[in-house]
């Protein structure tokens, strides 16, 4: 039984929703600037948290280009190694904490209270304080690009010593951001469990949430969960830096390993941080193009479930040449393994519901088709790396960047955008520009695979992930990569095009925007005004 | 207890017919399907660390 | 302003208490995180990861010495930066049954003219042999303070258990060399000073 | 559709490439050791499975995209569980990956088993070099990436090996077994090898081990594998597989070498040597860092033409360069430098760049103070 309303507006109230600010007396907002500084309207927090991920998006794939332009060819044409490393690091950096997670809590922001029939988050203030915290965090990171000694340029994943004694004097501020970023995080977490726990239209069960808003609740426990780790973990680096303390040096009886142990307990979470909640929004998008419900709701919720729980379990195959003893390997070996089943899980549900569909091609389903397909190839490389004999040749390879490049880029950000495309009519109340839309999915599409499919190749053949300059064999795989890079970036100003026009104007959207679209987001009218759901709706179950 | 664990086992296949499923949660008990899924969770690993530790000897 | 803030107090305290719950897990999980250092210590001495090794004495275990096999163990003594001294080992291999305990000197020589403080941090390879090394006494169990000059020697007393894996039958003892630093070196002088201990 | 033709694409470049053609830097090496080749089997076999999955989940995925099109009018079905069907798609995949796990554990165990190896082989990395020692055989020296400076600039065309070409490459026997044991001095660095499906990293005051056993004869290439700041794209690894007389010849010709050497250090050398042989050791060992001019690139690498401190104490200078500095990419060189080398390089840096104290150290005065 799919968790759906059935197509027509089934609320009580919904005609109460439609003019916006009447009923109840709402304060005029601040005018101005100060009114995006101070509002705790859910809707528009949505809006900073996207916009500010999109600009991320763009300055992380700045860095991208600087580095595909330094790989063109062989030989140091650009930059000098050390600025290649920052620009690596601050690429995976900003990538990860600015532009994915951001993007993800813009979304949960924007579409969570809209689909469990909530007026906003549980506490709007916080969230107002939670986004703004993070241009902080991130306007402090990038500062460091200009401090004596650079930026990080120890990789976004800073083991230590190289992160520690032998860093650039910058890395004190870079901790201090990402704890920033990371208070950030946890934050939005706790507000996003408080309102999916507390404020669901009455009758709406768990088992009848929108699967964005499960994949959201799961993530949230994750944050929760690993956040602190990382803290725990930077504030360590901080000590063992600025006030002689030795966790993770070996001259006092610390252990570098053991950074990498406690960072891979916060990153493998985090990895599903990043994709979870992109399962949510495919699920959405795929049952509303194929006009069939999910395939498998219960079983969706599950696999998610078993993933996260999966993946405090495998952090230590990221560290497989470490030297840790057999059994350990062996272990997580074995528990990586398994994640392909749930995984697996979940990409046959999506192909079922394709299954004797009515299947239209409207750009965010174009963005979720090629989410299944692309993500599936990143699992199935994942599926490799896990066979720990292998991966002693995989490890720290461009395999390696390929498999994780997969996953996120057409995984996590193709979502992002097929969810952005998706909700866009509702946000706007205008359909984005169709035609530019297929252009910037085509050009996307072959852009990342120009990108990332030979990295595949260069990997196996043996070129070493996070350097700038590498052999004659690599040149012609990094050349097509190269290549594919500036494409792929290049067509996002498609995106933003596309995005400021449906602003604007275009054809306007109904309420209910795609004909099978079913969640409660539908029922309100479109654009969503500002305030909704002021009166609980009454959730019927949908009787398919 | 043993519908409780028959439950846990099929989420963690991800399979669970309808039917059941509604059963289950109109039971209203969250707090031993949680349970029972944290205990088998714990299990799981105990296989699996055991097989390790057995065929790395 | 909205339906939170309007009223509905029964709404209100769910949240609360949901945002407290949150915030407990948080605590928790970042003292978990700090929790896990000793926790990787203690870990890592149970099985053996990474080579790291009891940092106390262990007791000699009386056992009957297995004659049917010998195991060789080698010594390598290796400078971290900033110590200016040298390490020597008398011997840079030896045979020895499983459950057979042997000794080994090493000489420490600060060739400076300033006092200093060094520390030799053990390794061992394989790891799956770390259970099966009992170190009765070793300079790695302490910090070592050396006059200008001064030449000391120092014992390392060891066992391999009997129980070594069959498969065995070679281990490799490292020991890297590092300065302790100077501030740090002052207070545990001035520590030893008060219990009156010789320094 | 698209991206499902360029995947096939590859996937067929692959398949339909030889072996021989493979190796030929599409696809992971096969390898010269038993294991190498173990691991390259493995790797096919689960790209196998990868594909043939793939194909049939893609193969339903497109037919159901292209049949079941709205546009031509196609009417949805309203089914939307089936448990027979997700038992079956659960079941399988476990299967299959129990069917891998199997084989990937018996490797691992023979990848673990470092007994009754014939040389025991320690390697250092240091930033940015590697540092191997023959234990018990009395021979060590340092690998460093010979590709000059100027093809890397643009300056010269690039040679045959470009950034994966050294100085002095390791030297192993075939057909015996040959033990490594990695650490590092002071960042963590990875030593691979893709031909002997050998990759380990090197942890600063922790050791390692792998092993390898060499099947070919032959020159083996390899780079470190492990972010390790700015030079970690220059410090690759060579290995020279010989015969095993050859290599017995080899090592006795090196011990002999260093036995010589050792000799030197009685001697008085006259300053021109020294500057001679301390240029050679400058530019290996100390220009990746302090720059090739002395200039270093500060505040990491401090500059050497015109240190004041150093000019002033030529005690401090060398102990610095025995001792290291704690804390910093300043290793010390006491037992990875013979006396020649470090008397020849303190000259060396005392007289060189506009550095004209005109003081010299004598390999003896050198060798006295590391007490030998």
């Amino acid at each position: 039984m799919a968790p759906k309303v059935p197509p027509q507006p089934s609320l009580e109230q919904s005609s109460t929703a439609t003019a916006a600010g009447h009923g109840l007396a709402h304060a005029a907002p601040p005018k101005g600037i100060l009114r995006w500084l101070l509002t705790t309207n859910h809707k528009e927090i949505g809006s900073l948290y996207l916009i500010f991920s999109l600009i991320m998006f763009f300055i992380g794939g700045i860095f991208a280009l600087v580095v595909r332009a330094e790989l063109y060819q062989p030989g140091m044409q650009l930059i000098q190694p050390e600025f290649f490393n920052q620009m690596t690091t601050m690429h995976g950096l900003i990538m990860v904490f600015a532009a994915v997670m951001p993007a993800f809590t813009g979304l949960a922001n924007w579409m969570i209270p809209l689909q469990i029939g909530a007026p906003d988050m549980a506490l709007p203030r916080l969230n107002n304080f939670s986004f703004w915290l993070l241009p902080v965090a991130f306007i402090l990171l990038l500062s460091t690009l200009f401090m004596p000694g650079g930026g990080p340029n120890f990789g976004w994943t800073f083991y230590a010593p190289l992160s520690t004694t032998y860093a650039p004097p910058s890395t004190t501020i870079f901790i201090l951001s990402l704890h920033i970023a990371g208070i950030s995080s946890i934050l939005g977490a706790i507000n996003i469990i408080a309102t999916i726990l507390n404020m669901r239209a009455p009758g709406m069960r768990m088992m009848d949430m929108p699967l964005f808003v499960w994949t959201w609740l799961i993530t949230s426990f994750l944050l929760i969960a690993v956040m602190p780790v990382l803290a725990g973990v930077i504030t360590m680096m901080l000590m063992d830096i600025n006030f002689g303390t030795s966790f993770f040096d070996a001259a006092g009886g610390g252990d570098p390993v053991l950074f990498q142990h406690l960072f891979w307990f916060f990153g493998h979470p985090e990895v599903y941080i990043m994709i979870l909640p992109a399962f949510g929004i495919v699920s959405a998008i795929i049952p509303t193009f194929a006009r069939k419900p999910l395939f498998g709701y219960a079983s969706m919720v599950y696999a998610t479930a078993s993933i996260a729980i999966l993946s405090f379990l495998v952090w230590a195959h990221h560290m497989f040449v470490v030297g840790l003893p057999l059994a350990a390997t062996l272990f997580f070996m074995y528990t990586t393994m398994l994640i392909a089943v749930p995984t697996g899980v979940k990409v046959f549900n999506w192909i079922t519901t394709l299954f004797r569909g009515s299947i239209s091609f409207e750009p965010p389903m174009l963005f979720a088709l090629a989410f299944v397909v692309l993500f599936t190839i990143g699992g199935f490389s994942g599926l490799m790396l896990a066979i720990a004999p292998a991966d002693f040749q995989y490890h720290d390879t461009y395999f390696v960047v390929a498999h994780f490049h997969y996953v996120l880029v057409p995984g996590a950000v193709f979502a992002i955008m097929a969810g952005v495309y998706y909700w866009l009519p509702k946000w706007t109340g205008h359909y984005p520009h169709e035609r530019l839309a297929q252009w910037h999915f085509w050009l996307s599409v072959i852009g990342v695979n120009l990108t990332f499919f030979p990295m595949h190749f260069s990997g196996l053949a043996g070129m070493p992930r996070r350097i700038p300059d590498y052999a004659l064999q690599f040149a012609d795989f990094n050349l097509v990569s190269s290549l594919g890079a500036f494409l792929f970036g290049f067509s996002q100003l498609l995106f933003v095009a596309v995005v400021i026009l449906c602003v604007r104007g275009g054809r306007k959207a109904p309420a209910q925007a795609w004909d099978y679209a079913e969640d409660l987001e539908w029922t309100v009218p479109s654009p969503a005004p500002l305030h909704t759901f002021e009166t609980p709706p009454t959730y019927q179950r949908p009787a398919h | 207890m043993w519908t409780v664990i028959k439950s846990v086992l099929a989420a963690f296949f991800g399979v669970q017919k309808e039917q059941q499923r509604r059963e289950d949660f109109e039971q209203g008990r969250p707090g031993a399907f949680i349970v029972t899924g944290l205990v088998m969770a714990a299990f799981l690993v105990g296989i699996l660390a055991f097989v390790a530790i057995l065929v790395s000897r | 302003m909205s339906r939170i803030e309007m009223g509905n107090d029964d709404q209100r305290s769910a949240i609360r208490r949901t945002v407290w719950r949150s915030v407990a897990a948080l605590v928790g999980m970042f003292a978990f995180a700090f929790a896990l250092v000793p926790l990787y210590d203690v870990f890592c001495e149970v099985t053996g990861i990474n080579g790291k090794v009891e940092t106390s004495a262990q007791a000699l275990v009386n056992e009957e010495i297995d004659d049917s096999r010998y195991v060789t163990v080698q010594f390598i003594t290796r400078n971290g930066s900033g110590l200016p001294w040298r390490m020597d080992v008398e011997t840079r291999q030896i045979r020895v049954h499983p459950g057979q305990s042997a000794e080994v000197n090493f000489t420490f020589n600060n060739q400076s003219d300033g006092v200093s403080w060094g520390r030799a941090v053990p390794s061992v390879s394989p790891s799956s042999a770390t259970r099966h090394l009992r170190k009765v006494s070793c300079f790695c169990f302490d910090e070592q303070r050396l006059e200008a000059g001064e030449r000391l020697e120092l014992p390392l007393v060891f066992q391999l258990a009997r129980d070594l894996p069959e498969e065995v039958n070679s281990v490799t003892l490292v020991y890297t060399l590092y300065p302790v630093e100077t501030r740090k070196a002052q207070l545990q002088a001035g520590a030893k000073v008060l219990e009156g201990d010789e320094v | 559709m698209r991206t499902l033709l360029v995947w096939l694409a590859g996937a067929l470049s692959l398949a339909g490439s030889s072996q021989a053609a493979l190796a030929s830097g599409w696809n992971m090496p096969v390898g010269v050791t038993d294991l190498s080749r173990e691991i390259y089997n493995l790797h096919m076999t689960i790209f196998w499975i990868c594909v043939v999955i793939g194909v049939i989940v893609f193969a339903v995925m497109f037919y159901s995209l292209i049949r079941y099109r709205h546009a031509k009018g196609a009417k949805a079905a309203n089914f939307h569980e089936n448990t027979t069907v997700e038992v079956i798609w659960t079941a399988i995949p476990l299967l299959i990956l129990v069917g891998m796990a199997v084989p990937a554990t018996a490797t691992l165990k023979k990848m673990y088993d470092t007994s009754d190896a014939e040389l025991d082989v320690m390697v250092t990395g240091q930033q940015w070099r590697w540092h191997y020692e023959y234990l018990g055989e009395d021979v060590a020296f340092t690998s460093n990436m010979s590709t000059p400076r100027a093809q890397i600039r643009g300056d010269e065309p690039f040679g045959e090996n470009y950034l994966l070409e050294v100085d002095q490459p390791l030297v192993l026997p075939i057909n015996r077994k040959v033990r490594f044991l990695f650490t590092a001095d002071d960042v963590i660095h990875a030593w691979w090898v893709p031909d002997f499906a050998v990759k380990q990293d090197t942890i600063p005051g922790f050791i390692n081990e792998n092993w390898v056993r060499i099947n070919e004869p032959g020159i083996y290439r390899g780079q470190c594998a492990e972010l390790c700041g700015r030079d970690h794209a220059f410090m690759p690894i060579v290995v020279h597989a010989m015969e095993e007389d050859d290599f017995d010849t080899w090592l006795a010709e090196r011990k002999e070498a260093a036995a010589e050497e050792a000799l030197g250090v009685e001697r008085e050398w006259q300053k021109e040597e020294l500057m001679e042989r301390g240029e050679a050791v400058y530019a290996s060992i100390c220009a990746s860092c302090h720059q090739p001019d002395g200039e270093g690139s500060p505040p990491a690498f401090p500059a050497l033409a015109g240190n004041q401190r150093m000019l002033e104490d030529r005690e401090w200078h060398t102990n610095v360069i025995i001792d290291g500095v704690s804390g910093t990419a300043m290793p010390a060189f006491r037992s990875t430098l013979n006396p020649v080398e470090l008397a020849a390089v303190v000259t060396y840096t005392r007289n060189a760049w506009g550095n004209d104290t005109g003081s010299e150290v004598q390999p003896s005065t050198i060798a006295q103070r590391l007490g030998q």
